[in-house]
C-alpha cells in the first residue's frame, strides 16, 4: 500500500480511531495513554505534513473511499458510505494549521490538565475534534462535510462542557450546542436542497452543475448562516466568548482552529461551489459581516473584566479580518484580479497568524489561571514579577494580534488593509481602528494582570506549557519577520486554489 | 443688623445674660462705630444663644479662640451676626469657661456646620471635648501628638521643642 | 485673542532681565574669572529701589551695645558679645525686616542693597557681620 | 465590573512641585467620581501661636508676617488692629490710608498670582507666564514702597513703617494706569478662552446655601453670589468711607453659579476694584504722621504696660482674616493670640465642591479657593496616620475603573454584551 | 559631557517643608518671564526621579522631615540640594517650635544656602550658580 | 543599491533625524519661550538635557517589572526612529520602501505610545498607571481620525492610478491637490486639518498632554523614569515629532521648489531637502508650538469625546467628499 496515496484518509482516520482507543489505554495506565497520544498525534501530524508536501509539490490529491471514483457516489444503490477526499493547497494549508495547533495544544495539555479532572476525556475529545477538522478540510463532498461538521460540534461541545464542576461550563456548552445544532441544521437543509435539485453531493460535480437558481441561492444563504454561526462571526458569535471562556486552554486553541475550518468550508462553498455564479453582492455581504465582526468584537473586548473572555473577543474580532479579506477578494477578484488575490491571500494568511497569535494568548491565559488561580482582572496584578516568560508571551501575542510590526499579525493585516481600501477607504480605516482598539484593550489587560505591585505569590508555570507557548511565540516572530516566504510558498498557492485553481480542482475531481 | 437686635436675641435665649457693648470707632473723615458685643456665657447657654443668633439673621463664625486660664479653659466664640449686611455686621464674642476636670462643651456644628474646623482645632490644642461634633480627627497635629500645645500644664509639647539657634551656647 | 498677544510677543523683546548672563556659561568659575579680568561683563540684576532691605550693615564703631536690636529681632540673628559690648549678626538667620535698624538708637545699623548672599556654608565669614 | 462599585479611598498629598503649602486630602472615590473628602492640614504647621506666647509683640509681628508670605500685609495689619484695640492705640489718619493702599497692592499681587497658578493647574503655562510677567509691575512697586518684594514689614503697632514719598506717587499712578490698560486683555485671556472655560465652567460648584452654612469667606463665597466682604460689612481702617462693594459675578453680568469660572471672575474684577481704591486713597490721604510711636523703645514700653483683649479683622485677598489677642500688663508676650486665616474658614467648602466631581478636576478645584495649601498633585498613597501603608492596588483598580468608564462611554455596546 | 552638560540642564524639584509660601512664590517667579531660569536649562519637574537639584524651602516641620528624606533618596545621583530662604537655612524665626525639626541640613546634605526672606528670584539664581560653582570646584579638585 | 550604500543612507537618516529632532525641540522651546515673552533656553538645550540624562543614575523602582520597564524606552526609540526610515525626505526617497509603508508608519507611530504606556504600567507607580491609562485612552481616541486622514489620501491617489497602494513614496511623488476636483480639494483640506489636530495628540502635547499632566499626576507615565531611560524617551519623542510633522508634509505638501527656482542636480536636491525641512518646521510650529502655548490642558473624557464625535465626524466628512469627488471626477 502506498502511504503517500492513502495519506489523506489516514490523516483523518488515525486520529478518529486513535481517539476512541485513548480511554481504553487510560483505563490501563495514564502513561500508556500518553504514549498512545504521542503516537497518534505524531502520526497524524506527519500524515498531514505528508499530504501537504504532496499537494504543494505534485498537485491536488483526490481520494475515494468506498468507490473507485468520486462520481460513483452518484450511482444509486452503491456502497452507502463513500468518503471522497479532495485535498488542494487550501485544504492542506488548513490541515497544517490544525496540526500545529493540535500538537502544541497536546504538549501544553500534558502538564496543564489535571489527571483526575477528566484529562482523558479532554484528550479524547481533542483528538476527535482534530479528526473532525481534518475531515472538514479534506473532504470533497458536501455530506461528509456535514458529518465532520457534526463530529467537530460534538467534540467541541464536549470540550466546553466536560468540566461539569465549573458552574458555567455546562451552561456554555449548552449555548454552544444550540448554536452548533442550528448551524448544522442549516447546513443539512442546504445540502438537502442541493441534493434535491442536482441529485448529487460531490462538491466538484455540484460546482459544475450549479446554475444560481433561487433554490441555489437559498441553499447558499443557509450554508452561509450555518458556517458563519460555527465560525463565530458577528452577529452569530454569542457562543464563542462563553465557550472560549469555559473550555480548558489547550481546547480553546482547537476551538479557534475549528472556527477557521468553518471559515474554510465557507470559502470552499463560496468560491469552489458557487464560484461560477459568483455575485459581487455576496462578496459585499461577507465584507459587511467581516467589518461588523472585527469592530463589534473589538468594542466588546473593551468592557471585559475576565481575561479569558477578553481574549475571546479578540479571537472573534480576528474572524472578522479573515472574512473581510476573503470578502474583498470575492468582490474584487473578477474586476481587479491583482487586488482580489492580495485580499484573499491576506485573509488566508491571517488564519495562520491568528491561530499562532491568539493561540499563544489563550495558552498564556491558561498559564495565568493555573498560576494565579483566577482570571478576573479585578483580582489579578503583578504577575510579571514572577511569571517572566508568560508575561513576555502574553505581551508578544497581544502586540501580534493588534498588528504591531514586525510581528505576524501586521503582515497579514497589511494585506487586508491594502486591498480592502480599494473597495472603500472606510473599510481599512475601520479595520485599523479595530486593531488599535484591540491594542488598547490588550495593553490594559496586560497591565491589569501582569504589572503593578505584586498581589500574591503565583505558582510557577510548568515547563511543557512554557515550551508550547514558546513554539507559538517563535511562530509569531518568524511569520512576522519573513512573511514573504510564507506567503509565496504556502499562502499564495492556497489562495490560488480558491480562484484560479478552481478549474484545476474541478478537473482533478471530475477528471475533465 | 443692630447691636440692640442681637442683644435682644441673646437675652431671650439666655435669660439674665450680661452683654457688654464695646463700640469700636473707625474711619477718618466720617467716624462710625462698629458694634462689638462681648458676653460671658455658661456652657449650657451656648447652643440656645447660637440658635437665637442664627434665628435673628445670617450668622457666621469666624473662629474660636481659647486659652488655659490656669484653673479652667476659656473658649471665645467669635461670630459675625448679620453676616453680609453692608456696614451692618455685629461682632459677637461669647466667652465660655469650662473646668479642666470636665472640659466638655456642646458642639455647635449642628447649627453652624462651618464651625467644625474651629472645634476640631480646639480638641487638639486645648484638650477639650465637644459633644455631637461630626468628626474629632486632628486637623493640624499628627494623630499621635502627645500633648496639648496651648495648655500651660502640658509637659509633653515643651519636650518637643528644639531650640534651633546654632550660635547659642557657643559664646557668652 | 491670546494668539495675537503671543505672536506679537514673538517679535518683541522678551521681558527677561539677563542676570547674570544670557545663558549658563560653560564654566561658571571660568566665567567669573573672565569677569574679574574684565573680559566678560556680568549683567546686573533688576535694580533694587533706594531703601531696599538687604543685608544689614553694621557700624561697629557707633554701636553702644544697648542690645535693643536684640530685643526686637524676631529670628535670633544677633548675638551679643559681652566682653566687647558689641554684636555679631548671623545673616543666614535674618528675615531682613530691618526692625533692628529702626530700633537702634545710634544708627549703627542700616539697610544695604546687598542681596546676593548665597553661600555654600551658612556660617561663612560673608554671612557673619561683626 | 458590576454596577455596585466599591468606594475607594485615595489620599493625596503632601508634596508637590508648583508652590504653596502641603496638605493632605483623603478622597473617597466611587469609580471615577469623588464621593467625599477628608482634609488634613498641618504639614506646614509651625506652631506660630505657640511660639508667640514666648516672644514680645514686635517679634510676634514678624512672626505673623511669616504665617504666609502671600498675605504678608494682611496678617500684620490684622494683628496690629487687634493689639491697637487691646492696648488702646490710635492710628494716625495717614497711616490708615497707607495701610489700605498696601493691602490693596497685596490683593492685586495675590489675585494675579492666583490667576497664574490656576492657569498652571490647567496646564496653561502661557497664562502663568503672562500674568506673572505683569505681576512684576506691582511687585516692583511694593519693593519700591516697602523694600522687599514679598514680606513687606510695613505695619507696626500704631501705624506703618514707611510712607509713600512724593517722588513715589507717580510710580503708583503708573502702576494703576498699567493695569487698567491690561485689564481687558486679562479678562480676555481667562474668561473668554474656550479651553479655560471648558475646564472651569460647572466645575467645583459651591451653592450659595452651602457657602453660607459652611461660613465660606472671600472670593470663594462671593463667587457663589454671596455679597460678603469684611471691608463692606464690618468697617475698619478707612474702608467704611471708601464705599467698598462686594464683587460677585453679577458685576460681570453673569448669574453666579459658584463654579471655578465664577471664582476667576470675582478675583479678576477685584483687581480693578483695588486699583480704584488705591487711586482714591492716594489722592484723599491727608498729610501727617505715619505712626504714633516713632521710637521703638517707647512702643515696647507702652506695649508692656498694656492690658486688655481685642479683635482685629481684615479682608485678605482670600477672605476674612481675624486675630484675637489678649495682653496683660507687665508681660511682653501676648497671653493669647489666635489667628484665623481665610483658608481655615474655606477648608470645609471643599467638601461640597469636590463632591461628584472627577478626579482630573481635583487640582483646579483645590486651587479655586486659593488655598494656602493644596498638595493634591502628588498622589500620596498613605493611609491616615501611618505614612507608608501602601494602598497602591486600590489606586490601580481605581484607575482601571476610570479607563473602563471612559471607554464604556465610547463603546456602543453594553457591557456583558455577549449574552445569548 | 559629564558635568558640563549636567550643570547646563539642571532640572529642579521643589519641596516645601513648612515654608510660608514666600520663598515658594519667588521660586515660581524665577521661572516666569522677568527672570526665566529656563535660559540656564533649569526646568521645574514634577517628580524627584527627574530632578538634579532639590530646591527646599521652609524650616522642616516634623511631618515633612521624613518625606524630605524620602524625596532625597528618590532623586537619582548626581544631585544637589539648594536651600532657599532663611528659615530653611537656619530655621529662622521658627527656632523654638514644637513642630519644627529643621533646618534642612539636619535632614539632608546641602550644597548651597540662599539667605533672604524670601530671597529675590535673582538671589535664587545666584544660589543655583553657587551650587554649580561648588560642583565645579569639587570636580576640579578631583582632577 | 548595494547593502553598504543602504546602511550608509540609513545611518545618515537616523543620525540626521535624531539630531534634527533635538534641534526642532530646541526651536520649539525657544519659540514657545519667546511667545511667552521669555528668552528661553539656548537652542542646543535638548542636547544638553540628553547629555545630562545620560550621566544620571538610572533607577529601576522596587515595584517595577524590571525587564519591561527597561525594555520599553528602547522599543520607543527603535519604533520612532524606524519611522524616519520609511519617510521620504524631500527629493530623496525613503530608505526603506514597501507596499504598505503608509500603514506601517501609522502603526509605528503608535508603538512609542504603547511603549510609553507599557513602561508606565511596568513602573508600578500609581501615578504612572493613571498616566498610562490615559495614554491608552488617547491612543484609542485619535487613531481613527488619523487613519481616516491617511487612508483617505492614499485611497484617492490609488483611484487616480498613482503608483502602488499605500506607498508614501507615491504620495510624495504625486501631490493630490491638483489632481482632484473642487470637492476633493475641500475634502483634502478637511483631512489635512484633522491631521493637524491629531498631531499634538499623537505627540502628547498640550492640550493633549493628559498622560503626563504635571499638575495632576506629576509627570504621569514618566514619573519613575530617570537617567538613560528618560533620555531614550526624550529622544523617541524628538524623533516622533519629526516623523509626525514629516508625515503631514509628505501627505499634504510634498512640493519642492527646485523646479520653480530652475535648479536641478545636486543643488536642486539640496534646496528641496532644505525646503522640506522648512515645511516640517512650519507644521511643527503651527501644530505643536503654537497650540501648546495657546491652550489649557483638556480632560481625558473631553478629549475622548471630542475625537470620537466631532473630529471623527469631520474626518469622515472629508473622506466622503473625496469619495464624491471620485464619482464626479473619476
Ligand atoms: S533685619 Fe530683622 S531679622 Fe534681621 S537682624 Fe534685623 S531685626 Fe533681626
Ligand atoms: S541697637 Fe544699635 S547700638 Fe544697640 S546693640 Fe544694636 S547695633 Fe548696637
Ligand atoms: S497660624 Fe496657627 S495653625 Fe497656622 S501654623 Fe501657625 S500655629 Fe499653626
Ligand atoms: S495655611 Fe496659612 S495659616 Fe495655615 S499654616 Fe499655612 S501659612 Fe499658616
Ligand atoms: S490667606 Fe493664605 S496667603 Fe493670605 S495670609 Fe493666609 S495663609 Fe497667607
Ligand atoms: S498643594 Fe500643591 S501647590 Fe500647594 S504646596 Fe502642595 S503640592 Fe504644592
Ligand atoms: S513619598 Fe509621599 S510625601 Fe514624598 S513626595 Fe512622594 S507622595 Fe509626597
Ligand atoms: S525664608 Fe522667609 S519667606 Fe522664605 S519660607 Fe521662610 S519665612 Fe517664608
Amino acid at each position: 500500500m502506498n502511504l503517500a496515496a492513502h495519506a489523506p484518509i489516514l490523516a483523518v482516520a488515525v486520529p478518529l480511531l486513535g481517539a476512541f482507543a485513548l480511554p481504553l489505554w487510560a483505563k490501563l495506565r495514564p502513561s500508556l495513554r500518553d504514549l498512545w497520544l504521542v503516537l497518534v498525534a505524531g502520526a497524524t501530524a506527519a500524515l498531514t505534513v505528508l499530504v501537504a508536501v504532496q499537494v504543494y509539490t505534485v498537485g491536488i490529491q483526490v481520494y475515494t473511499l468506498g468507490g473507485a471514483w468520486p462520481l460513483d457516489t452518484l450511482a444509486p444503490g452503491g456502497f452507502p458510505i463513500r468518503i471522497v477526499l479532495a485535498v488542494d493547497a487550501l485544504s492542506a494549508f488548513m490541515g497544517l494549521i490544525t496540526a500545529l495547533v493540535a500538537v502544541v495544544g497536546f504538549a501544553y495539555a500534558w502538564r496543564y490538565l489535571v489527571e483526575d479532572e477528566g484529562k482523558t476525556l479532554a484528550l479524547t475529545l481533542g483528538t476527535l475534534l482534530w479528526a473532525g477538522m481534518l475531515g472538514m478540510a479534506f473532504t470533497g463532498d458536501l455530506f461528509n462535510l456535514f458529518v465532520f461538521f457534526e463530529v467537530t460540534s460534538i467534540a467541541a461541545c464536549g470540550l466546553v462542557g466536560y468540566r461539569t464542576w465549573a458552574s458555567r461550563g455546562p451552561e456554555a456548552a449548552f449555548k454552544t450546542m444550540v448554536m452548533y445544532t442550528v448551524g448544522g441544521l442549516f447546513v443539512l437543509l442546504a445540502i438537502a436542497l442541493l441534493y434535491g435539485e442536482y441529485g448529487a453531493l460531490n462538491l466538484a460535480y455540484l460546482a459544475r452543475q450549479i446554475t444560481g437558481s433561487v433554490v441555489d441561492r437559498i441553499a447558499l444563504a443557509l450554508l452561509l448562516g450555518g458556517l458563519l454561526m460555527k465560525a463565530g462571526a458577528v452577529p452569530l458569535h454569542m457562543w464563542a466568548p462563553d465557550a472560549y471562556g469555559e473550555a480548558p486552554a489547550q481546547a480553546v486553541i482547537l476551538l479557534v482552529a475549528n472556527t477557521q475550518i468553518s471559515l474554510y468550508a465557507l470559502f470552499r462553498v463560496l468560491f469552489t461551489l458557487y464560484g461560477g455564479v459568483a455575485d459581487p453582492a455576496i462578496g459585499w455581504l461577507v465584507v459587511a459581516l467581516g467589518t461588523l465582526t472585527l469592530l463589534v468584537a473589538a468594542l466588546m473586548a473593551v468592557v471585559q473584566m475576565d481575561l479569558g473572555r477578553l481574549v475571546a473577543f479578540g479571537a472573534v474580532s480576528q474572524i472578522g479580518y479573515m472574512l473581510l479579506g476573503v470578502g474583498v477578494g470575492l468582490t474584487a477578484i473578477a474586476a481587479r484580479p491583482a487586488y482580489g488575490l492580495v485580499a484573499i491571500q491576506g485573509g488566508i494568511f491571517h488564519m495562520l497568524n491568528d491561530a499562532v497569535a491568539i493561540g499563544l494568548l489563550f495558552l498564556a491565559v491558561g498559564a495565568v489561571e493555573k498560576a494565579a488561580g483566577n482570571r478576573n482582572l479585578a483580582n489579578l496584578g503583578g504577575l510579571g514579577h514572577d511569571l517572566t516568560w508568560t508575561t513576555g508571551f502574553f505581551l508578544l501575542g497581544s502586540l501580534a494580534l493588534a498588528g504591531i510590526p514586525p510581528l505576524n499579525g501586521f503582515a497579514s493585516k497589511l494585506m487586508i488593509y491594502q486591498s480592502s481600501f480599494l473597495l472603500s477607504p472606510i473599510l481599512s480605516a475601520l479595520a485599523i481602528l479595530a486593531s488599535i482598539l484591540l491594542l488598547a484593550v490588550f495593553v490594559k489587560a496586560f497591565q491589569g494582570a501582569f504589572l503593578g505591585p505584586k498581589l500574591s505569590q503565583p505558582k510557577p508555570v510548568p515547563v511543557p506549557m512554557l515550551v508550547a507557548m514558546g513554539v507559538l511565540a517563535l511562530g509569531v516572530l518568524a511569520l512576522g519577520l519573513f512573511p514573504e516566504l510564507v506567503v509565496r510558498h504556502l499562502v499564495a498557492p492556497a489562495a490560488d486554489a480558491l480562484w484560479t485553481g478552481r478549474d484545476l480542482y474541478l478537473r482533478a475531481v471530475l477528471g475533465r | 443688623m443692630t447691636a440692640d437686635q442681637v442683644k435682644k436675641a441673646l437675652a431671650s435665649a439666655v435669660p439674665g445674660l450680661e452683654v457688654e457693648l464695646r463700640p469700636r470707632p473707625v474711619g477718618v473723615r466720617t467716624r462710625v462705630e462698629v458694634p462689638e458685643l462681648w458676653a460671658e456665657i455658661p456652657r449650657e447657654g451656648l447652643v440656645p444663644a447660637v440658635a437665637a443668633l442664627k434665628a435673628a439673621g445670617p450668622l457666621h463664625i469666624s473662629v474660636i479662640s481659647g486659652r488655659d486660664t490656669g484653673e479652667g479653659i476659656e473658649l471665645l466664640y467669635h461670630f459675625a451676626a448679620g453676616y453680609g449686611t453692608p456696614g451692618g455686621e455685629v461682632t459677637v464674642t461669647l466667652r465660655v469657661t469650662v473646668s479642666k476636670a470636665d472640659p466638655v462643651l456642646p458642639s455647635i456644628c449642628g447649627l453652624l456646620p462651618g464651625s467644625e474646623t474651629a472645634e476640631r482645632e480646639k480638641i487638639e490644642f486645648l484638650g477639650v471635648e465637644f459633644t455631637g461634633i461630626p468628626s474629632t480627627a486632628h486637623v493640624f497635629l499628627p494623630d499621635d501628638f502627645p500633648g496639648y500645645p496651648w495648655r500651660k500644664d502640658d509637659p509633653e509639647t515643651a519636650k518637643l521643642v528644639n531650640r534651633l539657634v546654632e550660635w547659642e551656647g557657643k559664646n557668652g | 485673542m491670546i494668539l495675537k498677544t503671543l505672536f506679537s510677543q514673538l517679535f518683541t523683546k522678551p521681558a527677561t532681565n539677563r542676570f547674570p548672563a544670557k545663558y549658563m556659561p560653560k564654566s561658571v568659575l571660568g566665567f567669573l574669572g573672565k569677569v574679574k579680568e574684565g573680559k566678560a561683563t556680568l549683567v546686573p540684576p533688576v535694580p533694587v529701589p533706594p531703601r531696599f532691605r538687604g543685608k544689614i550693615a553694621y557700624d561697629r564703631e557707633k554701636c553702644i551695645g544697648c542690645q535693643l536690636c536684640i530685643r526686637v529681632c524676631p529670628a535670633k540673628v544677633i548675638e551679643f558679645l559681652p566682653e566687647v559690648k558689641k554684636i555679631r549678626m548671623h545673616v543666614a538667620r535674618c528675615t531682613f525686616c530691618a526692625q533692628c535698624v529702626d530700633a537702634c538708637p545710634v544708627d549703627a545699623l542700616a539697610e544695604s542693597p546687598d542681596f546676593l548672599l548665597s553661600d555654600t556654608d551658612r556660617s561663612s565669614a560673608a554671612l557673619t557681620v561683626e | 465590573m458590576a454596577e455596585t462599585q466599591n468606594v475607594y479611598e485615595i489620599p493625596i498629598g503632601p508634596i508637590h512641585p508648583a508652590l504653596k503649602e502641603p496638605i493632605r486630602f483623603t478622597f473617597r472615590v466611587e469609580g471615577e467620581r469623588i464621593r467625599g473628602v477628608d482634609i488634613r492640614a498641618g504639614f506646614a504647621h509651625r506652631g506660630i501661636e505657640f511660639m508667640a506666647m514666648k516672644r514680645n509683640l514686635i517679634q510676634t509681628l514678624y512672626l505673623s508676617e511669616r504665617i504666609c508670605g502671600i498675605c504678608s500685609i494682611s496678617h500684620p495689619i490684622t494683628i496690629t488692629l487687634a493689639v491697637e484695640r487691646a492696648a488702646g492705640i490710635e492710628v494716625p489718619p495717614r497711616a490708615q490710608y497707607l495701610r489700605v493702599i498696601y493691602s490693596e497692592l497685596e490683593r492685586i499681587h495675590s489675585h494675579l498670582l492666583w490667576a497664574g497658578v490656576a492657569a498652571h493647574e490647567l496646564g496653561f503655562d502661557t497664562l502663568l507666564h503672562l500674568t506673572w510677567k505683569v505681576r512684576e509691575q506691582v511687585l516692583d512697586l511694593l519693593e519700591e514702597l516697602s523694600g522687599n518684594r514679598i514680606d513687606y514689614a510695613l505695619p507696626i503697632y500704631g501705624g506703618v513703617r514707611r510712607d509713600v514719598a512724593p517722588e513715589q506717587i507717580p510710580k503708583v499712578e503708573a502702576m494703576v494706569r498699567y493695569y487698567r490698560g491690561l485689564l481687558d486683555e486679562l479678562l480676555d485671556a481667562f474668561l473668554r478662552d474656550p479651553s479655560v472655560e471648558a475646564r472651569t465652567r460647572n466645575v467645583g460648584i459651591l451653592t450659595p446655601k452651602e457657602a453660607d452654612s459652611l461660613c465660606a469667606v472671600g472670593p470663594t463665597a462671593r463667587a457663589s453670589g454671596l455679597s460678603k466682604d469684611v471691608r463692606q460689612d464690618r468697617p475698619y481702617l478707612v474702608y467704611g468711607e471708601l464705599g467698598v462693594k462686594a464683587i460677585t459675578p453679577r458685576d460681570y453680568g453673569l448669574e453666579p453659579r459658584g463654579d471655578v469660572y465664577d471664582k476667576a471672575v470675582v478675583r479678576l474684577l477685584e483687581v480693578a476694584q483695588s486699583l480704584d481704591l488705591i487711586e482714591t486713597c492716594l489722592y484723599e490721604m491727608p498729610e501727617g504722621e505715619i505712626t504714633s510711636f516713632p521710637k521703638i523703645p517707647a512702643l515696647l514700653a507702652f506695649l508692656k504696660k498694656a492690658e486688655g483683649e481685642g479683635l482685629g479683622w481684615h479682608e485678605a485677598p482670600r477672605g476674612e482674616v481675624i486675630h484675637y489677642i489678649r495682653l496683660e500688663a507687665g508681660v511682653e508676650e501676648p497671653i493669647v493670640w489666635k489667628v484665623k486665616a481665610p483658608t481655615y474658614s474655606n477648608l470645609m467648602s471643599w467638601v461640597p465642591m469636590f463632591r461628584d466631581q472627577e478626579v482630573a478636576d481635583i487640582p483646579i478645584i483645590a486651587a479655586s479657593i486659593d488655598p494656602c495649601m493644596c498638595c493634591m498633585d502628588r498622589v500620596h498613597v498613605v493611609r491616615d496616620g501611618s505614612p507608608g501603608t501602601v494602598l497602591k492596588e486600590e489606586l490601580l483598580r481605581l484607575s482601571r475603573a476610570k479607563t473602563d468608564r471612559v471607554t464604556r462611554h465610547l463603546s456602543p455596546v453594553p457591557r456583558h454584551g455577549g449574552g445569548l | 559631557m559629564g558635568l558640563s552638560s549636567f550643570k547646563r540642564a539642571l532640572w529642579v524639584f521643589h519641596v516645601a517643608t513648612g515654608s510660608c509660601n514666600g520663598c515658594d512664590i519667588e521660586i515660581v517667579a524665577a521661572l516666569t518671564p522677568r527672570y526665566d531660569v529656563e535660559r540656564f536649562g533649569i526646568k521645574l519637574v514634577g517628580t524627584p526621579r527627574h530632578a538634579d537639584v532639590l530646591l527646599v524651602t521652609g524650616p522642616v516641620t516634623r511631618p515633612m522631615a521624613e518625606r524630605l528624606k524620602r524625596v532625597y533618596d528618590q532623586t537619582p545621583e548626581p544631585k544637589a540640594v539648594v536651600v532657599v530662604g532663611g528659615c530653611g537655612s537656619t530655621s529662622g524665626v521658627f527656632y523654638d517650635s514644637y513642630n519644627v525639626v529643621g533646618p534642612v541640613d539636619k535632614i539632608v546634605p546641602v550644597a548651597a544656602y540662599v539667605p533672604g526672606c524670601p530671597p529675590r528670584p535673582e538671589a535664587i539664581i545666584h544660589g543655583v550658580v553657587t551650587a554649580v560653582a561648588k560642583l565645579e570646584q569639587l570636580a576640579g579638585e578631583k582632577r | 543599491m548595494t547593502a553598504l550604500h543602504l546602511v550608509w543612507q540609513a545611518a545618515a537618516v537616523l543620525v540626521g533625524g535624531g539630531l534634527l529632532g533635538l534641534v526642532y525641540k530646541g526651536f520649539d522651546r525657544k519659540l514657545a519661550a519667546r511667545m511667552q515673552s521669555r528668552i528661553g533656553p539656548p537652542l542646543r538645550q535638548p542636547f544638553l538635557d540628553v547629555g545630562k540624562l545620560l550621566v544620571k543614575e538610572s533607577i529601576v523602582p522596587k515595584d517595577a517589572v524590571g525587564w519591561l520597564f527597561k525594555a520599553m524606552p528602547f522599543l520607543a526609540v527603535i519604533a520612532s526612529f524606524t519611522v524616519l526610515l520609511y519617510l521620504p525626505w524631500g527629493p530623496f526617497p525613503a530608505i526603506l520602501r514597501s507596499g504598505g509603508d503608509a500603514i506601517l508608519v501609522l502603526y509605528l507611530l503608535a508603538v512609542p505610545a504603547v511603549a510609553m504606556a507599557l513602561g508606565g504600567f511596568a513602573s508600578g507607580s500609581p501615578l504612572a498607571t493613571v498616566g498610562a491609562q490615559r495614554e491608552i485612552v488617547m491612543l484609542m481616541s485619535y487613531e481613527f481620525p488619523l487613519a481616516v486622514a491617511v487612508v483617505g489620501v492614499v485611497w484617492r491617489l490609488a483611484t487616480l492610478g498613482g503608483g502602488p497602494a499605500f506607498s508614501l513614496g507615491a504620495i510624495a511623488a504625486a501631490p493630490l491637490w491638483t489632481m482632484v476636483g473642487p470637492l476633493g480639494v475641500i475634502g483634502l483640506a478637511i483631512l489635512a486639518a484633522c491631521l493637524l489636530i491629531v498631531t499634538p495628540a499623537e505627540l502628547s502635547k498640550i492640550p493633549f498632554d493628559i498622560p503626563e499632566a504635571e499638575t495632576e499626576i506629576a509627570g504621569g507615565l514618566m514619573v519613575e523614569y530617570s537617567g538613560t531611560y528618560l533620555a531614550l524617551f526624550y529622544l523617541a519623542d524628538a524623533a516622533k515629532t519629526i516623523a509626525m510633522a514629516a508625515l503631514v508634509v509628505t501627505l499634504f505638501a510634498p512640493y519642492g521648489i527646485a523646479g520653480l527656482l530652475g535648479l536641478s542636480g545636486a543643488g536642486g536636491q539640496a534646496v528641496d531637502l532644505l525646503f522640506h525641512l522648512v515645511k516640517i518646521f512650519v507644521v511643527m510650529f503651527a501644530a505643536v508650538t503654537t497650540v501648546r502655548v495657546a491652550m489649557a490642558r483638556l480632560k481625558i473624557d473631553q478629549v475622548a469625546r471630542g475625537f470620537w464625535l466631532q473630529i471623527t465626524a469631520v474626518a469622515v466628512a472629508g473622506l466622503v467628499l473625496l469619495v464624491l469627488d471620485r464619482m464626479v471626477v473619476g
